[in-house]
Formats: C-alpha cells, structure tokens, sequence
C-alpha cells in the first residue's frame, strides 16, 4: 500500500552499514562550507570520480538524493515543484525530483526545504556534467539547474566509447576515442582548479586511480562469490552495496566496505547461509534501474525462493587485468582507457555470436556463470538510457535461450503513481510459474 | 518527379508532402542508392558527396503506433517510435541503408532496435557529440571521416574531397534558396501560409538537393506574384519545436486566423539559417556546422560567463527571429519523453517572455489523437493575446 | 431589449444561459453522441423559460468543447475565454478559476473579466471528473454522492497509480483488502485535488480562487483543492453554468460593440435547427 | 466421485468451475464487484448450486485471478495466467498461444507442449486493447457490451482510432460520432485498434500457432473477427470463453488431489 514506507531488502550485515554511506555523503555536502571545501553536483559513472577526491572537492550526488527522496517516499512534493515550473512529468524523475528541490532551497534564499530526508543537500560551488554516452538529462540537468542557481557555473565534458556496430572492429577506433576522452578529462582538471584556486596534485591522482583500480578489483571478486549455491547475497543487497563503488570511488573507505562485505560472504559461504531457504530459482537482474520506492518487493522474490546471484545494473566496473588496458604514465589516459574498454568489453564476443549484441553478451556471461534460470528486467518511464532497448535485449535472449522464462516489469525510479504493488506481485507470482514450468523441463 | 512549370511549384510540393517519399521511390527503381537519416544532424552534404539519395524520415501524426510497439519501449520519444513504426509496417521499403546521428538516448539507445529489426544493407550511427570544444571538433572530423569511409565501402566508389566541396556548395545555397523564401514571410500578410511552407518544408527534405533547389527556386517565383492581400488582422505566430513535419498542428493555429511566420523547427529555421563554411579541410567545415552552428538542444553551449550570456548563445537567434518577423506570439511544442526539449522548457519560455512575446507551451505525442484539445487550447491563447 | 445567448457544449453537459439586462433562463441538459446534436432542443427548453423565441435572440455565441456542432450560433469561442468573463461578472473578486469538467481540468488567471494566462490538463484522464465518474460507477456510488462519503473518511487511503483505469483496480483491491470505501473517496478526490493543484500551480496563483465545473458540485472535491491550495475557495451558485454565461455576456459585449462603431454584427443565418451533419 | 471446484475471481468478473473427473459438472460467472472475499463465496455457491453439491464434497479448491488471496473458501491458490493455460491447454491441446482479453487487462500467453505457461505480456500501464475499451464504448454509444460484437460487424468504413488510452478514446469516439461516423464504425474502428494492441503483445510473446481467444472479449465476434484478420489465421474461441482459468485452476485442483 502506498502510504506504507517499505523496509530496503537488506540480508547482508555490511549492507545494513550503506545507509551511514548515503548520510555521509550528502552531510558532507552540508559541512563543505565550513570546512573551505567546494562542492560539486555530480552524477555517478561520469569518470571524474578520481578528480575530484584527489582535490577535495565534495561531491553532491543528485541521483542518491532523488533516490532517498524516492525511497522515504517523500519526492512527490519535488516532483510537482519542478512541474509547476512546466518540467515534463515524463522527464527524468531524478533530474525533476532535485530540480524540484533546488526550487525550493533558492525561493526560501538557500535555506534547507523543510522536512528535507535526511537534512538534505548542499548547494553546490559547481556543476560538473558529461555529455557522455550515459545519458541525456547529464547535460541538460545542469543547464536546468543553472536556471534557479545562476551564479553557479556548469562545466560539461564529453567521454564515448565506440558505438556497437557488428560490421566494424572497435578496436580500431578505441584511440581516437581515448585521445578524446583524455584531453575531456584534461578539461574538467582545469576547470576545477579554476574554480577550487587549486593545482591538481598529480601524484595524488595517480595514486587515487590506482586504489580505485584496486576498488574495481575487489568489488569484482566479492560479487563473484554469489556464484555460489545458494548465493550468500541478492540483487535487493546490491542495490544498497553499490554505494561505495558508485559514489564513493577512489577511497579508502569504499576499499575497506568490499573487504569487510567479501568476509562475510566468505563466512556465509562457509556455513551455507544462502539469500533463500530453500534457493528454488536463480534469476538474473539483467537491466534496469530498481523502483527505490519498492526495494521490498527483492523480498517479496526471495520469499518464494527466488535470489538474484548477479545484476548487470551497478555493476560499473570489471576486473581490470580483463580489460588489459594499456600502460600509461598519464592517470587521466589511463582513466580514459579504462571507461572505453570497460564499455566495449563485451563487444569481441557479440561479434562471435551473430544477431548477439555486447548488452545481451554481458547478459549470457552472467546467466552462464552465475547459473541462472530466468532473467528479470525492469523498465522505469522516466528514464530512457538505461531502459529503452530492453526488449531488444529480451528479443535477442529469447534467440540463445528459447524458453527461458524473462519477465520485464514496468515501473519507475522516482515516481510511485507508476507503481501498483497487488498488480506487481501478480506479475511476479506468474512468473514464478513460467519458471517452475521451465525448470521442470530442463528436468 | 512532375516537371516544374512556373507556377506549380506549391502543387509540386503538395505532391511530395502527400506522398512523401515518391520521388525516393522513383530514384531507387532508376537504380540508385536512397540512404535514409533522422534529424537536423544527419550529415547530408556527405551523403550527397558519396553519390546516394539522402532522405530524412518522417512518420504520420494521425497513424497510432502499432507494430513498432512489439520491438520499441512506449517511453521513447513519439516521434522517433512513429519512424519506426512507420518503417516496421513497410513505408520505406526503398532504402537501401540508414544513418542515425547520435542526438539523443530516443535515438541512441534504440540503434540496435533499428538495426536488427530493420536489417538494412547499409548501417551506420554517427556518434556525434554533446560538446563544441576544440577536441570535440577534431573528434567530430574523425567520426565524419569514419562514416566517409563506411559509405566509400557500401556504394564502392571513393568520395573526393573534391566532391564534398562541391555537395557543400551546392547545400549552401539550397540554404540560400531556402532563407529567400522564409523572407516572403515578413511581410503582413505573409505571401505564403504556414501550411504551405510546412509542405514545402517537409517535401525538400524528400529530395536530391539539385531537385529541392530547382522546387523551392519555383515556389518562390510562384509566390512572389502573388500581391499582399486584405488588411491582416491575424496574429502573427512563431513555432518552436523539434521535428514537426505535419500540417495539423499549423492548420490549427491558422485556422482561426492567425499566421505561422516563422520558426524555429529542426527541419526549418534550425536546417536553414547555417551554412558550411568553404574550408581547406572541407570536413572541417561540415563538423563546425553540425558541432557550433546548429541550434539545438543537444548540443551544450555555455561558454560565456553569466547565465543571460548562455541565454543568448542558446536563445539568442529566437529573439532576432521575432524582430525580423513582427512575431505577436510564440508556440512551444514539445513531444512528451524529450528530456533535451524538455528540460529547456523554462530557460526558453521566460526568455522569449522577457523579449515581450507571449509563450503557449504545448506538450504533446506525435499524434493527432488530441488535436481538437490542442486547437483548443491555441484558439484561447489566441483570443488571450488578441 | 436584445437578448443574447450562450451555449456551452461540454464532454458530457449542455448548457445555455440567456440574458438581457439580467439572467433570463439557465439550463443543463446531458450531452452525449445523440444529445449533443440536439442542442436546439436545450436552447427550446431554455426559451420557454425565458418566455422568449429565437427571433427574441441578438447574438448566439457557442463555446465549449463542441462549440463547432452548433450551426445556429453566430460565434464561436473557447471555454476558457468564456469561462473568464461569466466568472468574473457573479464573483469579480476571483482573480484565478479552477475548471474541473468531464475530460478536462484548468486553471485561468483573469484580470477584470479577461484571460491574463490559462493551464489545461493533458491527455490524461487522471485529474478530470471523468476520473471520479469512472471510479463511483464501478463502487456503484452515485457520482453526486462520492463527495458527502468522501468527508467520512477517518483517513486518506492514499492511491498510487494515477492512470484511471489502473486506480480503479486499485480501488476495487483495496476494498476487498478491507479498506473503507470512505477512506478511498477520501484517497481519490486527494488524487484529483493533487493533480489539479499541480496544474493550476502552473500559474502564479492569486485569491480570490474560485472553482467551477462539474467538480465544483463535489463538496469532497472541493474541500480537497482547498487543503492542497491552503485557502477556502469559492464556489459560484451555479457552477455549471458559468461558460454558458460568459458565452452569453461575451455575445452582449460583441454586439455593443459593433453598434457602438454604427455596424451590425454578422449572424450565422441558421434557423433553430440540429447540426446538419448529423442527419 | 471426486468433485473439485476452481475459482477464477477478475478483476471484472468472478468465474467458478465444479468438475467431475475431466468433466465440467457445472459453472457460473458473476460480477466481481467490490468484495472479492464476497464474490469467490458467491460465485462458488452458484456453481455448487447448479451441480446440486456443497463445498464439503469438495476435495480440493483452487482459487485464481485478481482477488484469490482474499477467497477463503480455497485450499491454494494459482495465478490467472497458468490456470488460463491448463484451461485452454484441457479444451485444445493444439493452442501454443492464447490471447485473453480481460476487464482491465490484456494478456497473451505462450504455452509448451504439455499446457504450462512458458512466458506471458500483459499490457503494462495503458489499458488501451483491455475490455475496458469495450466498456468505454458501450458507455458512450449508449448499448450494452454483449451488443457491439454484432453491431460492429455492419461497419462501412472502420473509424481510424489515433489514441491508444481507454478513457480518451471516448472523447475521440465521441468527436468521430459528431463528425458523422455511424456507432457501427466506431466500433469496428475500436476493435481495430484493440486488436493492433493486443496482437502486438501476442507478438512479443512469439507468434505460434494454434490461437485461442479467451475472457470477456472473446464473446465479442467483432473483436474477434479482428484479432483474427490482424494475426491472418483462424482463432479458436472456447464455448464458454470467461471460464477457461476457472476451469485450469479446477485441473489445478484436480492434479493436487
């Protein structure tokens, strides 16, 4: 029911420590100011990460806090801000939902909205953006933004990575591409120290790349410990453990959360504690942002015996021995072939497979290693770069997989009058029963 | 295609925009090759260089969305899913490949729908970007030169640099020609209706460029005699869009008396007020067009220092237009699930507001399903500002 | 004495207000495919109220929106400009109108009986009094009763999915669950209050409110868009007619005008007669 | 004699089934209205009253559809979807695809050989191609749902719907009637567009025949006649189309004995 806040699907002991994640980094968004630190909005995935902690500017994540909005179910009010101002009600709820916020900050001349979840977000020094390929509202967000906060200044970079296309060898573009990527990033450095006073400590990011390589890594071989039967944790755990990865990369912190999560997956391995008792199924999440308003409904999954071992969504990284990137002595060359080779990875194997595409070769990899019997995927409306193309993908799994039970559900991110649990649940428990078929075939 | 005699020209142009595409048709039977492409940043002068027909595709606002449903998520922009939906049920089954430049996610992430639902001998997504930055630039002529080189290889005939100059010259003044006609819209009454422009908008991008001069040449002949009639009491409009190539929604607005005279459309104003500059790297001409010329809102600007100072780099060309053209009203159309167009909403509304010109702002499907709401709705601002 | 004629065809009401030096006749009658051609019949009606006939009538000024049906008037204009003016004249003190009729919802800020700026909803029935019509027909609750039962509640069953036909399911699920049909009244006309709340918002909004339409019937409705704006909101005696009315006054207006410059308005010609398209 | 009994409770319409060994002894189909808990007593004591039997010679209940959670009456429960599937599956073992048009929902189901569900698309947040369109129909032309099917089929020229949602394919009906289109037109264009939608989930299933149509839309023969052209092959509609996950969930019932 609506009015009733859902608990985050949470079986892991580490995971329960990712709420302290969320609040730190949006107080310290709050606390900038004193401590004569610049705050920057940011968006996750853009590759500068690495930058800035290496010039301590502070971060604001307007996708973490659209995403507590969402999951206290509290960003109604935002969203309808932002409306009143004519911001499509179709547009990107994380975008509207702070946009909607930063509305009201600036009316009450800075002062924090009240009842804003969790004391709310500072306002920023600057807006970092990345026309990339991630998606649009990553430059158009800033620019709307700058609307109410005029004063603040928006820098957009660009960062791509060779389109798919099965006719053409990326690797033979994979230069250009990095050059590009490179002298963006270059870009982004100068316009930091332009607004920081500040000279890059080039030593410094190095060595922040360097853990954030390790950070990849580590992330890598923990979550490759849901391989196990039954898998110690589930995708309701991964939508709160991707938090140090995602917004805390390139500290020490994020470093040591995968240390403490890989020993207790280790611990559960041990024991044989798995997600669901018994583990009946074994599904993947194989696109698509989670509605944060309904985490629960992981648990709903779980308690008829159904566990996710693996999701594609958050998994932003690889082992990076596996992408073997070029060496390079330039921290920001060597960020730039990591972002294009992570993003193109997957593209030597679709050419092996004809009609394939890397998306759903990432897809199989998964379902093979992670033994999967089904795939989940979740369509959110307002967002389409990481939702348009799904049924593509389901198209073209169903060619490798003929009867492989693949439910896509519709929802949103942000916006619950998406949403209509009975009506979920429904979905999911005839699911449920495509699967009970399907297995009871593979015999 | 029918012989332009003086004065059918508008006829001609009717012809093209009933059966859009016809002549494409007529072309491949001759036994050349129709490339076909979407939006303002579909490179034509290279397409013309390499020898193919380039046509920008166009989908059919009062046809629901059908079989395109079953391969193409509903959250994608309309118009880009009408396309589709269009090319699904066969409506352009003369091409012989596609170029999608990369505009926007609706485009971007559902290339490999078009791709492998469509199964075209010819294929390519040009990846443009998102910034104007000199690395930008030398990017952009490196994927303008890699989508040369794709195109080299399907039609198997080299493309001169020579000949991109040539195809540069000849799109500059198809520009030119086209500019021309837009100025026999200044007067009041304009001496051509928004709905005929529309169609003949919509039928010049139908076309080889030669062919579109040659009709848009004869259009304007045609339209020079006709001498400035009756006294205009009619509200003079500009519309601000993306793709609107479909004279329902300007039917609406003239319809109750009012005239389109200009706009700021991506197969309008938006094609037609840039040209390439003639540069000794004839690609680096076309880059800086598509990349620092066009106006649109994929393309981020903001290098000057204040917020005003981005307005008017973003905006700025809309004011002009309302000066030049006497504009009373402005009409902002936006296709719903557009977060470029969308997120501009209020940058652009207040800022033509401010420049004293009242701003409806419309959001809409690419659809006539709720056309009459939407005559509405512009009747009221009409009577509003009357 | 000229007497002059409006006539408001709605998605679902006709309605015709004639006046003279005051209002002579008011009337409302259904409009559906076969009713709304006979908007003659409504205008009869009307005119034997006022003890008037046809040729009794000055101007005819059709608004709403099948204003195009009406072959008899000499004009048309659109709700929203009428709607201004017919407010402004019962309560000049209202500088912002929320119309909430069959299959739209709007805000109008007026200035001295003109339209300063206008929202409308957009293709989505959520928002409209479609939406709680479709909901009391499957609860089975008469439409002018959902607002008295909604005030019962002792909470707001708060209802997610804004689409129409989906938060009827939700409803119907919802009660079975146990939750009091008033508590999802409450839960709905919350939705519609918020929906139109976020529209009207659109605009700069200004007191005094008045609220207009079919919704302006629903006391629930009403109280409803009074918590969400944070003020009491006015409710004209007749809040169906107001369109109808300004219809009528902006006919006076016209013919005052054209005889003020010595001329004579153009009439459409038309003998009281059904919309020829239909036969 | 081993009676079981299925219950089937829509959204719509609560349907049950009572049947002897791979007989159906009896059936009824009542309005769901609010009470699901209500209807699946309701709808059951029909059946059994029709069958001249009781709930104690009942050996096994099952309960599907929208409300079966609430029906107290049944031993499990099943989703509508699989009991659609053993129901048609029972009735025509040749059917891999059914098409069940609902109240509020569309659905297409694909089956494997042996009758189980093997994937499935509902029409997600539109309800357009939902019977709700029906409804919306009858409700503006003034006729009672049972009524379209026939009236449709006289249509001259089908009115081109451009809108896919439910309610405001009323205000386009109604603009389409002003502009002079006869009711049969109107709804032979809705059936159109119906069948575009719903053929469009059948699709992203995979189109496999043998075609069953099944739920309330089922008895509309215009609607049918369209999902037909449209899939450009005969459909099979059941005897009794609305009960056909009433009576899967009945087998249900039947095989948990």
């Amino acid at each position: 029911m609506a009015e009733e806040k859902k608990g985050r699907a949470v079986a892991t002991a580490t995971a329960a420590k990712i709420p302290k994640f969320v609040r730190g980094n949006l107080s310290a968004t709050l606390k900038a100011k004193e401590e004569g630190k610049k705050v920057a909005a940011a968006f996750i995935a853009d590759g500068q990460d690495e930058i800035m902690r290496a010039m301590d500017i502070v971060p604001a994540w307007g996708e973490s806090f659209s995403g507590v909005c969402a999951a206290k179910r509290d960003a109604e009010k935002y969203l309808q801000k932002a409306e009143s101002d004519n911001f499509s009600r179709s547009l990107c709820t994380y975008a509207t939902c702070n946009i909607g916020f930063d509305m009201i900050r600036e009316e009450q001349g800075g002062a924090m909205p009240e009842g804003a979840p969790w004391g709310g977000m500072g306002r920023p020094d600057m807006i970092l953006g990345n026309g990339q390929l991630l998606c649009d509202p990553r430059f158009k967000w800033p620019q709307a933004t700058q609307h109410y906060q005029r004063d603040v200044p928006v820098f957009v970079t660009n960062m791509y990575y060779p389109p798919w296309d099965p006719n053409v060898n990326h690797h033979d573009q994979e230069a250009i591409y990095v050059k590009y990527a490179t002298e963006e990033l270059r870009a982004t450095v100068k316009f930091c120290e332009k607004i920081t006073g500040k000279k890059m400590d080039w030593d410094r990011l190095a060595a922040t790349v360097e853990l954030s390589d390790k950070t990849w890594d580590l992330f890598i071989d923990t979550y490759e410990l849901r391989k196990h039967i039954p898998t110690p944790m589930d995708t309701g755990d991964a939508m709160n453990t991707m938090v140090p990865l995602t917004f805390n990369l390139g500290t020490q912190e994020a470093y040591d959360f995968y240390v403490d999560l890989k020993a207790e997956l280790e611990d559960k391995i041990a024991n044989g504690v798995g997600v669901a008792d018994p583990e009946k199924y074994r599904v993947i999440w194989a696109a698509g942002l989670p509605s944060w308003f309904a985490l629960g409904d992981f648990q709903y999954f779980n308690s008829k015996g159904v566990v996710f071992p693996v999701e594609v969504t958050y998994r932003g990284c690889e082992k990076v021995e596996r992408l073997d990137l070029p060496k390079t002595n330039d921290p920001l060359e060597h960020i730039a072939w990591r972002w294009v080779r992570y993003w193109t990875h997957w593209y030597d194997a679709a050419k092996k497979r004809p009609g394939s595409t890397p998306k759903v070769e990432r897809i199989i990899e998964y379902i093979e290693d992670y033994k999967c019997d089904g795939a989940v995927f979740h369509s959110a409306f307002s967002c389409r770069s990481w939702h348009a193309g799904i049924m593509q993908q389901a198209v073209t799994l169903k060619n490798v997989y003929k009867d492989m039970p693949i439910l896509i559900m519709e929802g949103d991110i942000v916006d619950i009058s998406s949403y209509n649990e009975a009506d979920t649940h429904n979905r999911i428990d005839a699911f449920i029963e495509t699967l009970a078929a399907y297995k009871k075939r593979q015999g | 295609m029918t012989e332009l005699r003086d004065g059918n020209g508008l006829a001609a142009a009717e012809k093209l925009y009933t059966q859009y595409g016809s002549r494409a048709r007529e072309l491949k039977a001759s036994g050349k090759k129709v490339i076909g492409y979407l939006t303002a940043l579909g490179p034509v002068e290279i397409m013309t260089a390499a020898g193919v027909v380039p046509i920008r595709l166009k989908g059919n606002v009062s046809e629901a969305i059908s079989k395109g449903d079953a391969y193409m998520e509903s959250i994608v922009c309309p118009f880009v899913r009408n396309v589709f939906d269009a090319a699904v049920k066969g409506k352009y089954d003369f091409l012989d490949g596609m170029v999608l430049p990369h505009q926007c996610d609706s485009i971007d992430r559902t290339n490999e729908t078009w791709s492998y639902t469509l199964k075209l001998p010819y294929w390519h997504f040009l990846n443009v970007p998102h910034v104007t930055d000199d690395p930008s630039i030398t990017f952009m002529k490196e994927i303008l030169r890699i989508f040369i080189t794709t195109l080299e290889k399907f039609t198997g005939t080299k493309i001169t640099d020579e000949a991109i100059a040539n195809a540069v010259k000849a799109h500059n003044e198809n520009r030119r020609l086209m500019r021309e006609l837009y100025d026999l819209r200044k007067s009041n009454p304009p001496l051509i209706s928004g709905v005929e422009m529309m169609k003949v908008l919509v039928a010049a991008m139908s076309l080889p460029v030669d062919e579109s001069s040659a009709l848009i040449k004869a259009v304007t002949e045609e339209v020079k005699e006709r001498k400035p009639a009756g006294d205009a009491k009619g509200k003079r409009i500009m519309i601000i869009g993306d793709q609107i190539d479909d004279i329902a929604v300007i039917d609406a607005i003239e319809s109750t008396g009012a005239c389109l005279v200009m706009d700021d459309l991506s197969l309008g104003a938006k094609m037609y007020w840039q040209d390439v500059d003639a540069t000794a790297d004839p690609v680096q001409g076309i880059a800086e067009r598509y990349l620092r010329k066009l106006k649109i809102p994929t393309t981020f600007v903001g290098s000057a220092d204040t917020y005003e100072g981005i307005l008017e780099e973003r905006f700025g060309h809309m004011k002009k237009y309302v000066n030049e053209f006497k504009v009373d009203g402005a009409i902002l159309f936006i296709y719903k699930y557009c977060d470029p167009y969308g997120f501009e909403v209020p940058a652009i509304k207040s800022y033509i507001e401010a420049a004293g010109v009242p701003v409806l702002y419309l959001e809409d499907e690419y659809s006539t399903s709720s056309l009459a709401r939407v005559k509405t709705r512009i009747e009221a601002f009409l009577e509003m500002i009357a | 004495m000229d007497y002059f004629a409006g006539v408001d065809i709605g998605s679902t009401m006709t309605k015709v207000v004639i006046v003279g030096d005051r209002i002579e006749a008011s009337l409302v009658g259904p409009t559906g495919p076969e009713h709304r051609k006979l908007a003659n019949r409504v205008m009869e009606e009307a005119l034997r109220q006022a003890r008037l006939t046809f040729e009794d009538l000055t101007y005819i000024v059709a608004t709403g929106y099948g204003r195009i049906n009406v072959p008899f008037a000499d004009r048309q204009i659109t709700e929203i400009t009428c709607h201004a003016k017919g407010l402004h004249s019962l309560l000049p003190s209202v500088k912002t109108v929320v119309d909430i009729g069959g299959q739209d919802s709007k805000g109008i800020k007026i200035q001295n009986g003109k339209v300063m700026n206008f929202v409308m909803n957009d293709k989505c029935a959520a928002g409209t009094g479609r939406f709680l019509e479709i909901i009391a027909d499957s609860l089975g609750v008469p439409l002018e009763k959902i607002g008295e039962l909604s005030l019962t509640a002792e909470r707001i069953a708060a209802v997610s999915s804004t689409c129409t036909v989906f938060a009827e399911q939700e409803i119907i699920s919802r009660l079975a669950g146990g939750e009091p049909i008033a508590n999802l009244m409450a839960g709905i006309h919350d939705a519609v209050a918020t929906r139109v709340y976020s529209l009207v918002k659109k605009l700069n909004v200004e007191p005094d409110i008045a609220v207009t339409g079919g919704g302006a019937k629903n006391i629930g409705l009403v109280r409803a868009l009074e918590s969400k704006f944070g003020q009491k909101l006015l409710v004209p005696p007749e809040p169906l007619i107001t369109g109808a009315l300004g219809a009528a006054l902006m006919g006076k207006d016209i013919f005052e005008r054209y005889t003020s410059e010595g001329q004579k308005p153009t009439r459409s010609g038309h003998k009281l007669e059904e919309a020829t398209f239909f036969k | 004699m081993a009676y079981v009994l299925g219950i089937d409770v829509g959204s719509g319409y609560s349907k049950a089934v009572v049947l002897e060994g791979d007989e159906i002894r009896s059936f009824a189909v009542i309005p769901s209205g609010g009470d699901y808990r209500e209807a699946g007593r309701a709808v059951a004591e029909a059946a059994l009253e029709k069958a001249k039997l009781t709930l104690s010679d009942m050996v096994r209940t099952v309960a599907a559809g929208y409300g079966c959670n609430m029906v107290d009456i049944a031993g499990e429960t099943s989703t509508d979807l699989s009991c659609h599937a053993i129901g048609v599956h029972h009735l025509f073992p040749s059917v891999r695809t059914v098409i069940d048009i609902g109240a509020q929902y569309s659905r297409a189901i694909r089956l494997h050989d042996e009758g189980r569900i093997a994937n499935f698309i509902m029409n997600e947040k539109c309800a357009g191609g939902s019977g709700k369109f029906l409804q919306v129909a009858a409700h503006i032309l003034r006729i009672n749902v049972s009524d379209i099917g026939e009236l449709s089929l006289k249509a001259q020229k089908p009115v081109e719907f451009t809108t896919g949602c439910a309610v405001f394919a009323e205000s386009e009906a109604v603009s389409r009637i002003s502009e002079g289109a006869s009711p049969a037109d109107i709804l032979a264009g809705i059936h159109n567009a119906m069948a575009s939608k719903i053929v469009t989930l059948a699709v992203r299933v995979g189109l496999v025949p043998d075609y069953a149509v099944t739920g309330g839309g089922a008895m509309d023969i215009g609607l049918v006649k369209a999902i037909a052209a449209e899939l450009g092959t005969n459909v099979i509609v059941p005897e009794i189309p609305q009960i056909t996950a009433a009576l899967g969930a009945a087998l249900l019932a039947k095989e948990r004995v």
